[in-house]
């Protein structure tokens, strides 16, 4: 079954969008090869969006084109946070206005240490968090703090990945597999400090292979499929929907 | 053909039929034109086509397959071109012997540097092979002049002892090189109308020379080892990881392409014996990156074009003189003409550095991968213009 | 080319030089007015403009038009004062443009290889600025040349001006260039001032690439010795001679003596180079436009090449312009006193050749080796210049017989002229 | 006694006690996992095995011989291939030719030019790569540059090329980590098989449960740099030290 | 003993010049992972900037003087430079001997502007391209720039002399105890010593105590994140390049009045100064300048004589001998950071 997205929510788009993030036929390249290919969604504020689907299906290229990384090549469509056009934005300036992305490789730079990793997050503004709160969540990152970042294990890398996130004030969290590869009780602490930014107002959107436990956390779900959305509606709909379950995401 | 691709086989098919032709091909313009200033098919310079595209070819197996880069690979080239002149002076003047020690001398030492400058990578490398070569050339320049004749070079003289022939020829003169009796200097001369093609012994044993250069460096790039060499290029820890110990393969691409420079450095000699220090100093090693990365690094054919463009710049631009300049806008009013010869005076003669400068500029920032990328975006461009061309008709007609 | 007998035989109604100069690198400078003497002399070989020196050179071959009635035509090239580059350039004159004589060049390394591939192809070469022994030393050829004077010259003539100037009672201290011309300067200069009863402290070679000479002035501060002689050229002598200055030593006293620095061969370009430092240094030149103003008509000839000069050009010729100059008439006047441009028939024209009226006075072409033989200017930097032409202020000058030489002379010895070449 | 010994192994980064006198040994032929909470002290130990790090003290025993004191690529060549956390791959190169690089390896680590006898055996080889990637269900992606996939890809890829060699010991870490479900199953599948095959021991560090429940023979829990349990899955799964300091509430 | 101390002052001085040169091409090099081989072309420059500055303080006008003649027989002129026209004889003549340091005013902007023009017209669009790629494009810049000078203002070098004041030398043996004129030391010489510290610690502390150089620093090595961070990075590397620019032109400046300038200068340096970074370490600063001391000291030793009649060329090779020892014995030169242009 192929659930349609429902596109009349995005008539006369850019002046009246409702939500709080929307994303708005978006078509993006690498080099010659087409990867999203048209995707349209919104996030309202303070949602959790769940951004599922196969590998290759072009979740995390949707996400950098969010994010306004140069690649890939966004070669149509509109991108809205807040009244501010994204789209006619780069990288830096996408996130001064309030985007935060976590990388799915994480992306601690090398050189650096741990907290000069943070503090390199403090450097525009917004800033968020501060390092002392952001130690306190994660304590690990304390102890760890004069270490060089890419020396950390791999869920300490993710755990930093996220904390340098926070450290600024976004309005919008993109995360781009942020359980990969963490310990599952720490998989819960992350679970748990996501709820708690949802709680302050958070918007996020998580793209997610542990399909389940996304969806636990989700309001929504919009499910990609070759660069294309396949579903988009409430994240309980999909698991209760046998059939989108095992076509898209194996579960 | 010759257990190679049929792609490779064109290719290498092409580059015989270019450098057998060259006479010609380089000859476009009838010499009494002003143009013929713009001709290269003259024994010297269609040598050092050649013999530098050898060269670069050779540089090419080594920075083109590893990404080593090599700043001192010039060294090899005077090493060779050394030994060569040591053989004609003490053996023979048949350029077969010379040659051959060439190659191993410079293999050899190719040996001797890589093994200890493949100790490390990246920039490290390249400083460590540019310091063995400049410390090769300040010595060759001053302290070993004994056997280098410093500054001047080493030249042949007259009382060479040369144990296979003899010290003067019959003339009285230094006797010439040559293979089996065909003096490398030998040149048949064709006048067609106002045109003078050159056929010169020499070129043909260095384009034949070329063509076996190309065709092993071929068989190299498409077999195992080029592969082995990629992979040392593109992840040296997961070769470690496999089982794989990088340093020999990369010290075997080191020496090939040390004997490749010291062929090219042999048959230097062996055109004009005569092996000067400076061909070891820096800036020859640069050069030889620079026609490298300007043909396009690791393409086959792309190190060749790089040292035509090179030295054709070097030998013909710095020619034209303002006398010439004048020649060629003879035809415009005075004024004019004066004035363009002010335009064009600073790019050519004394100039021909910045010319040759700009286009180094050129060539990196509008074709990305070199001579040869930018062939093929001509290339793709006709394909297209041809494929529009093919589809336009249809378009015409509709399919109703 | 037609098999004529000789290389390059011209067929048309042209015949072709070939200029091979410095113009690009440090000799630049000096390469670009080598070239102005060229197209001056093919000028009025070609019997446009106002004839310069031809009027006054003693043989009366030339008249104006042409080489044996061909009209003379040149190409250039670029040596970029390397050997194998000049040798290229060379060669591409010979093999593609047809020129039937190399000439130029700034540096003796240059000026040997091309020299040696002159004779291998079998046209004439005549030398421009090289000042080594080793030219008409032991890398003398046949089909070579040189007009300009050398080393052993250099000393030969500056050892009596010294004597003179300094005393018989010093110590020097060499810095020398570590190449082929250096050592021949050096060891040149050595014995002539050892003669004169001079010591040597020491010699150090300085390495070519050298910039910042103050590592080697330093040690010559309290060496003892009371002159420093710098057998360099070009930039390397523009430096050392800055450095030396810097570090006061032209101010020092030693051994109840001034310090004096030599610099055994100048020229004007480095004089310019080497500014205020170069005032009052000692050294020698081949030639100088001044010549006949002061030191009389032996000299004729340099007026009127400084006229025609200076008129095309705005600025007094160099000695490397005058040489170049000199020797393309030369060639032209050996190939029409012969009546071939056959270059063993020219090398018999010149061979034994006097001449005079090209502005170095009586002038012998030796047969031996080639060499010229004629009176070798003593000059040094002017004190107080009234303008930027006056830098170099003639000394004196040194007679012919006082700087010849056996041609067996040891640092001559070891080469053989060997047969000339015609080539093809 | 097993195919690999460990003995005592201590290694310490600065002031950081990584591993306190491991111990392990894992049996021929078996799957032995390795777990334990982020910065434990796996990958690490890992590293000790391959020769990317030497441990302080200790011993490391394959198959009766010393590890320690080789260069990675002789371990390799004893036997061992690994897998690596974050894939290490050709990145220049295709698929393909990624393959072709394993095959071409001697076991007995002869240099050889592979110039002249290219064309005797690369056949075979290339048959035998092939094969390999239709196993893992690559073969379609055979001519794709290996930078431009997508990191499920590179995973696999990166197992196939461990397994084309035939290793004795096959090191794991996160193997199925950022993979989407289908290809997780799928890989547990394949790995099943391979073991089903013989003579082959593996090594798996997995934050997976499902992953680890499925292949696991024997399970060593990590903490803090030292073993905490070695058991069954059946028991590690309800030991409450476990629970509490590794699988969460959610296991 | 004064012969060491002489070569130790003489080494410094050395070294004061390629530590300034090294430390501007650290910043690029190092830091901002460019090889940039038009470094030493921007020194050249800055050499440039001094004698410019001296010509255009000496512009002169013709007064026709018929009591003499010139070469040519016509009546001669003499040139009175128009400062000293305005402001007399004295005080025009010292603002005309005082050009070389007045030219570090002038240099600064024109530096730093041409640092910008670079980066932003040609370099920026090197920073992800191979190595290879940006030594061509350098290369050939640096020929450019190179041809322009010598067009210009010619192959021969051109003396610009340090003010009057700083002409002479010091006796700096007797301040140490020894008899009078056994070290002397040109004031000058002293100058550029004190000049290069002060740079040097100028730009340590630019980079210590502002975030500026662990941004770039983190830049290069994932430009994509630092933008994530909301950092502008591609206005810090311009920023970052017209510094090295000025550091290298700096040099450039007062360095003319030790060697004459001539257009091919840079290149003489570019060469060692890259073996400087090197041996120093990639991305270290510190250690670009130790090295810098260290091979300046190390050649002017080996410029002694009792040292050459041991080992016969030593100073010909020294500094390539010593590289070659620091590689091999410390991987990444003196004081290198790790993973800075391994590949
Ligand atoms: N740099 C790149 N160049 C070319 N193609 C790319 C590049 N990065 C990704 N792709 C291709 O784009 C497609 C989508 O990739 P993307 O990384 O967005 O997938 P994904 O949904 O995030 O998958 P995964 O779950 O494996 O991370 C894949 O087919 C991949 O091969
Ligand atoms: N090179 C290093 N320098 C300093 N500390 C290091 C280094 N490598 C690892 N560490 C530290 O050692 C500890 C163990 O790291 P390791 O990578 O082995 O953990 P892990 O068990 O694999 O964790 P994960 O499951 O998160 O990958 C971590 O705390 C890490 O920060
Ligand atoms: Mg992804
Ligand atoms: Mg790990």
């Amino acid at each position: 079954m192929n659930v349609k997205p429902d596109f009349s929510k995005h008539a006369n788009h850019a002046e009246t969008a409702p939500a709080f993030l929307s994303v708005w036929d978006i078509h993006a390249y690498y080099g010659e090869s087409y990867i999203v290919q048209g995707v349209s969604f919104n996030v309202h504020e303070g949602e959790i969006l769940a951004l599922l689907g196969r590998n290759g299906a072009g979740k995390t290229t949707t996400l950098r084109s969010i994010a306004r990384l140069a690649n890939p090549q966004v070669n149509k469509g509109e991108i809205w946070l807040d009244h501010q056009p994204l789209h006619r934005m780069s990288s830096y300036q996408a996130s001064m206005a309030g985007l935060g992305l976590v990388p799915e490789d994480r992306r601690i730079i090398p050189g650096l240490t741990v907290e000069e990793n943070l503090q390199l997050a403090q450097i525009a503004p917004p800033i968020g968090w501060s390092l002392e709160r952001l130690y306190e969540l994660f304590p690990r990152l304390g102890e760890r703090r004069k270490q060089e970042g890419v020396t950390l294990s791999g869920g300490e890398q993710q755990m930093l990945a996220i904390a340098r996130a926070l450290a600024r004030d976004i309005k919008v969290l993109l995360l781009d597999e942020p359980y990969e590869g963490l310990a599952p009780v720490i998989v819960d602490e992350i679970e748990k400090t996501l709820r708690i930014v949802k709680e302050q107002g958070m918007t996020t959107i998580i793209v997610e292979q542990n399909a389940v436990r996304a969806l636990q956390l989700a309001d929504r779900a919009v499910i990609l499929d070759t660069g294309s959305i396949v579903f988009d509606g409430t994240a309980s709909e999909v698991l209760e929907n046998e059939q989108l379950r095992a076509e898209y995401l194996a579960i | 053909m010759f257990g190679l691709e049929k792609k490779d086989a064109t290719l290498l098919l092409i580059v015989a039929v270019l450098t057998m032709c060259a006479p010609f091909i380089l000859n476009p313009f009838p010499s009494d034109s002003g143009l013929a200033q713009f001709n290269a098919g003259y024994p010297d310079l269609m040598q050092r086509f050649v013999i530098f595209g050898i060269f670069a070819i050779g540089f090419n197996i080594l920075f083109g397959l590893t990404g080593y880069l090599s700043f001192g690979h010039a060294a090899f080239l005077g090493v060779g071109s050394y030994s060569a002149v040591w053989m004609f002076k003490l053996l023979s003047m048949n350029v077969i012997p010379a040659i051959l020690l060439s190659v191993i001398v410079a293999g050899a030492f190719a040996l001797i540097i890589g093994f200890v400058s493949l100790r490390r990578s990246g920039i490290y490398f390249s400083i460590l092979t540019l310091a063995f070569a400049q410390m090769s050339f300040a010595l060759a320049y001053s302290v070993l002049t004994p056997i280098t004749n410093g500054e001047t070079g080493l030249q042949l003289s007259l009382n060479d002892p040369r144990i296979l022939g003899t010290s003067i020829s019959a003339d009285g003169g230094i006797p010439v090189t040559q293979l089996f009796g065909i003096e490398m200097r030998s040149t048949y001369a064709m006048d067609v109308g106002p045109w003078l093609f050159q056929f010169n012994a020499g070129y043909y044993l260095c384009a034949i020379l070329l063509l076996l250069a190309f065709y092993l460096s071929i068989r190299i790039f498409r077999s195992p080892f080029g592969l082995m060499l990629r992979a040392v290029k593109s992840n040296q820890q997961r070769m470690n990881y496999t089982g794989l110990n990088a340093r020999p393969y990369t010290l075997a691409a080191f020496v090939i392409s040390g004997m490749y420079a010291g062929l090219a450095g042999g048959l230097l000699a062996s055109m004009d014996p005569l092996a000067g220090a400076e061909r070891m100093q820096w800036t020859a090693s640069g050069e030889v990156v620079l026609m490298t990365i300007l043909g396009g690094a690791g393409t086959l054919i792309g190190p060749v074009l790089g040292a035509g463009f090179i030295k054709y710049f070097e030998n013909i631009f710095s020619k034209i003189n303002d006398n010439v300049l004048h020649q060629w806008f003879a035809f415009m009013p005075d004024g004019l003409e004066d004035f363009m010869v002010t335009i064009v005076h600073p790019f050519v003669g004394k100039g021909w550095s910045l010319t040759l400068g700009l286009m180094f500029m050129a060539v990196v920032i509008f074709l990305p991968g070199g001579l040869v990328e930018g062939g093929q975006k001509i290339g793709k461009l006709f394909r297209r213009k041809k494929a529009a061309e093919d589809t336009s008709p249809a378009a015409k007609t509709p399919a109703e | 080319a037609a098999h004529s007998g000789y290389t390059n035989a011209p067929t048309g109604d042209t015949v072709t030089l070939g200029f091979n100069v410095p113009q690009s690198g440090p000799y630049a400078d000096e390469g670009a007015d080598e070239l102005r003497a060229f197209e001056l002399a093919v000028e009025h070989l070609n019997g446009e403009g106002d004839g310069g020196m031809l009027s006054t050179f003693s043989s009366k071959a030339l008249d104006g038009t042409g080489i044996l009635g061909k009209k003379v035509t040149f190409v250039t090239g670029d040596t970029q004062t390397k050997s194998d580059a000049a040798r290229a350039s060379a060669k591409s004159m010979i093999e593609k443009d047809g020129a039937i004589m190399i000439s130029g060049g700034s540096s003796s390394g240059v000026a040997v290889a091309v020299q040696g591939l002159c004779q291998e192809a079998g046209v004439v070469f005549m030398a421009g600025l090289t000042h080594s022994n080793d030219t008409t030393g032991k890398d003398k050829k046949a089909n070579g040349f040189r007009h300009f004077f050398n080393a052993y010259m250099s000393a030969a003539a500056l050892a009596p001006v010294l004597k003179n100037l300094y005393g018989a009672d010093r110590a020097a201290y060499h810095l020398t260039a570590d190449y082929t011309w250096g050592w021949t300067q050096q060891e040149s200069i050595q014995a002539a001032t050892e003669a004169l009863g001079w010591r040597t402290v020491n010699n150090v070679l300085t390495p070519l690439a050298a910039t910042d000479f103050s590592s080697y002035i330093t040690p010559v501060l309290n060496s003892g010795a009371d002159v420093l002689v710098l057998n360099h050229y070009g930039g390397n002598m523009v430096n050392s001679l800055t450095n030396a200055v810097q570090f006061g030593l032209r101010d020092k006293q030693v051994n109840g003596k001034n310090f004096e620095i030599v610099v055994p061969l100048y020229s004007e370009l480095m004089a310019k180079g080497a500014g205020a430092n170069i005032k009052g240094i000692v050294g020698s030149q081949n030639w100088d436009w001044k010549l006949e103003n002061q030191m009389g008509a032996k000299y004729t000839g340099t007026n009127a090449f400084v006229q025609s000069f200076g008129n095309k050009y705005g600025f007094p010729p160099s000695q490397a312009a005058q040489t170049c100059y000199a020797q393309t008439l030369l060639y032209a006047d050996a190939a029409a006193r012969a009546g071939t441009f056959n270059p063993c028939a020219i090398g018999e024209a010149l061979a034994g050749f006097e001449f005079d009226g090209l502005g170095n006075g009586p002038t012998l072409y030796r047969a031996d080796d080639h060499q010229c033989f004629k009176d070798v200017l003593v000059v040094k930097g002017a004190e107080n210049p009234e303008d930027e032409f006056h830098l170099v202020e003639i000394v004196e000058v040194t007679p012919t017989e006082q700087v010849t030489y056996d041609p067996n002379h040891p640092m001559f010895a070891g080469g053989a002229l060997g047969a000339c070449n015609p080539g093809a | 006694m097993g195919i690999l010994e460990v003995k005592d192994v201590n290694k310490r980064f600065g002031g950081l006690q990584a591993l306190g006198n491991v111990n392990l040994s894992v049996a021929d032929n078996t799957v032995h996992a390795i777990i334990g909470p982020n910065g434990a002290g796996k990958s690490t130990l890992l590293n000790c095995l391959v020769g990317k790090l030497i441990p302080d003290t200790g011993s490391v025993m394959f198959a009766g011989q010393s590890v320690l004191g080789r260069k990675p690529f002789e371990i390799n060549q004893m036997g061992i291939s690994r897998v690596f956390q974050t894939p290490e791959i050709f990145g220049d190169l295709t698929v393909m030719e990624n393959m072709m690089i394993p095959c071409l390896a001697k076991r007995d680590g002869s240099f050889r030019m592979h110039a002249i006898e290219s064309v005797l055996d690369e056949k075979a080889l290339r048959e035998k790569a092939e094969s390999m990637l239709e196993e893992v269900k690559m073969l379609d992606k055979r001519n794709m540059h290996a930078a431009s996939m997508s990191r499920g890809d590179k995973r696999r890829l990166e197992m196939a090329m461990c397994l084309v060699q035939e290793p004795r010991l096959l090191l794991l870490d996160e193997p199925t980590a950022g993979m989407a479900r289908a290809d997780t199953n799928n890989t547990i599948d394949l790995l099943k098989e391979i073991k089903a095959r013989g003579n082959i021991t593996m090594c798996i560090i997995e934050h997976d449960m499902h992953v680890v429940f499925s292949l696991a023979d024997r399970i060593t829990v990590l903490a803090q740099g030292t073993p905490l349990v070695e058991d069954t899955p059946e028991n590690i799964k309800g030991h409450p030290k476990v629970r509490e300091a590794y699988l969460g509430e959610s296991a | 003993m004064d012969a060491i101390i002489l070569q130790i002052l003489n080494g410094l001085d050395k070294g004061s010049a390629y530590a300034l040169i090294a430390l501007g091409l650290t910043l690029i090099f190092g830091t901002l992972g460019v090889v940039n081989f038009a470094h030493g072309a921007l020194f050249m420059i800055g050499s440039f900037c001094a004698v410019t500055v001296q010509r255009i303080l000496s512009v002169s006008f013709k007064t026709v003087d018929p009591s003499k003649t010139d070469f040519l027989g016509n009546p001669s002129t003499y040139d009175t430079p128009y400062v000293v026209h305005w402001f007399g004889p004295e005080f025009g003549a010292g603002i005309i001997d005082w050009s070389v340091p007045l030219a570090i005013l002038f240099a600064i902007p024109i530096m730093i502007a041409i640092g910008f023009i670079m980066e932003r017209g040609l370099i920026k669009h090197f920073y992800k391209r191979p190595h290879a790629d940006q030594i061509l494009v350098t290369f050939g810049l640096a020929i450019v720039l190179q041809e322009v000078i010598k067009y210009y203002y010619g192959a021969n070098p051109i003396q610009t002399g340090a003010p009057e004041v700083f002409r002479g030398s010091f006796d700096f043996g007797v301040l140490l105890g020894f008899d009078p004129n056994v070290i002397i030391y040109p004031y000058w010489r002293l100058v550029y010593f004190a000049f290069a510290a002060v740079i040097i610690s100028a730009v340590f502390a630019f980079l210590q105590f502002t975030t500026f150089g662990m941004v770039v620093r983190a830049g290069m090595a994932d430009r994509e994140t630092v933008g994530l961070l909301g950092i502008n990075i591609d206005k810090r590397f311009t920023i970052m390049f017209g510094l090295a620019a000025a550091v290298a032109g700096l040099a450039g400046v007062m360095y003319a009045p030790i060697n004459a300038p001539n257009y091919h200068m840079g290149m003489d340096f570019l060469v060692l100064s890259f073996v400087v970074v090197v041996v120093g370490g990639m991305g270290s600063l510190p250690g670009a300048v130790l090295a810098g001391f260290l091979l300046g000291i190390l050649e002017s030793f080996a410029s002694m004589t009792q040292v050459i009649d041991l080992i016969p060329g030593i100073n010909q090779i020294i500094i390539y001998v010593v590289a070659i020892i620091v590689l091999l014995t410390r991987p990444r030169g003196l004081m290198g950071r790790k993973g800075v242009m391994e590949e």
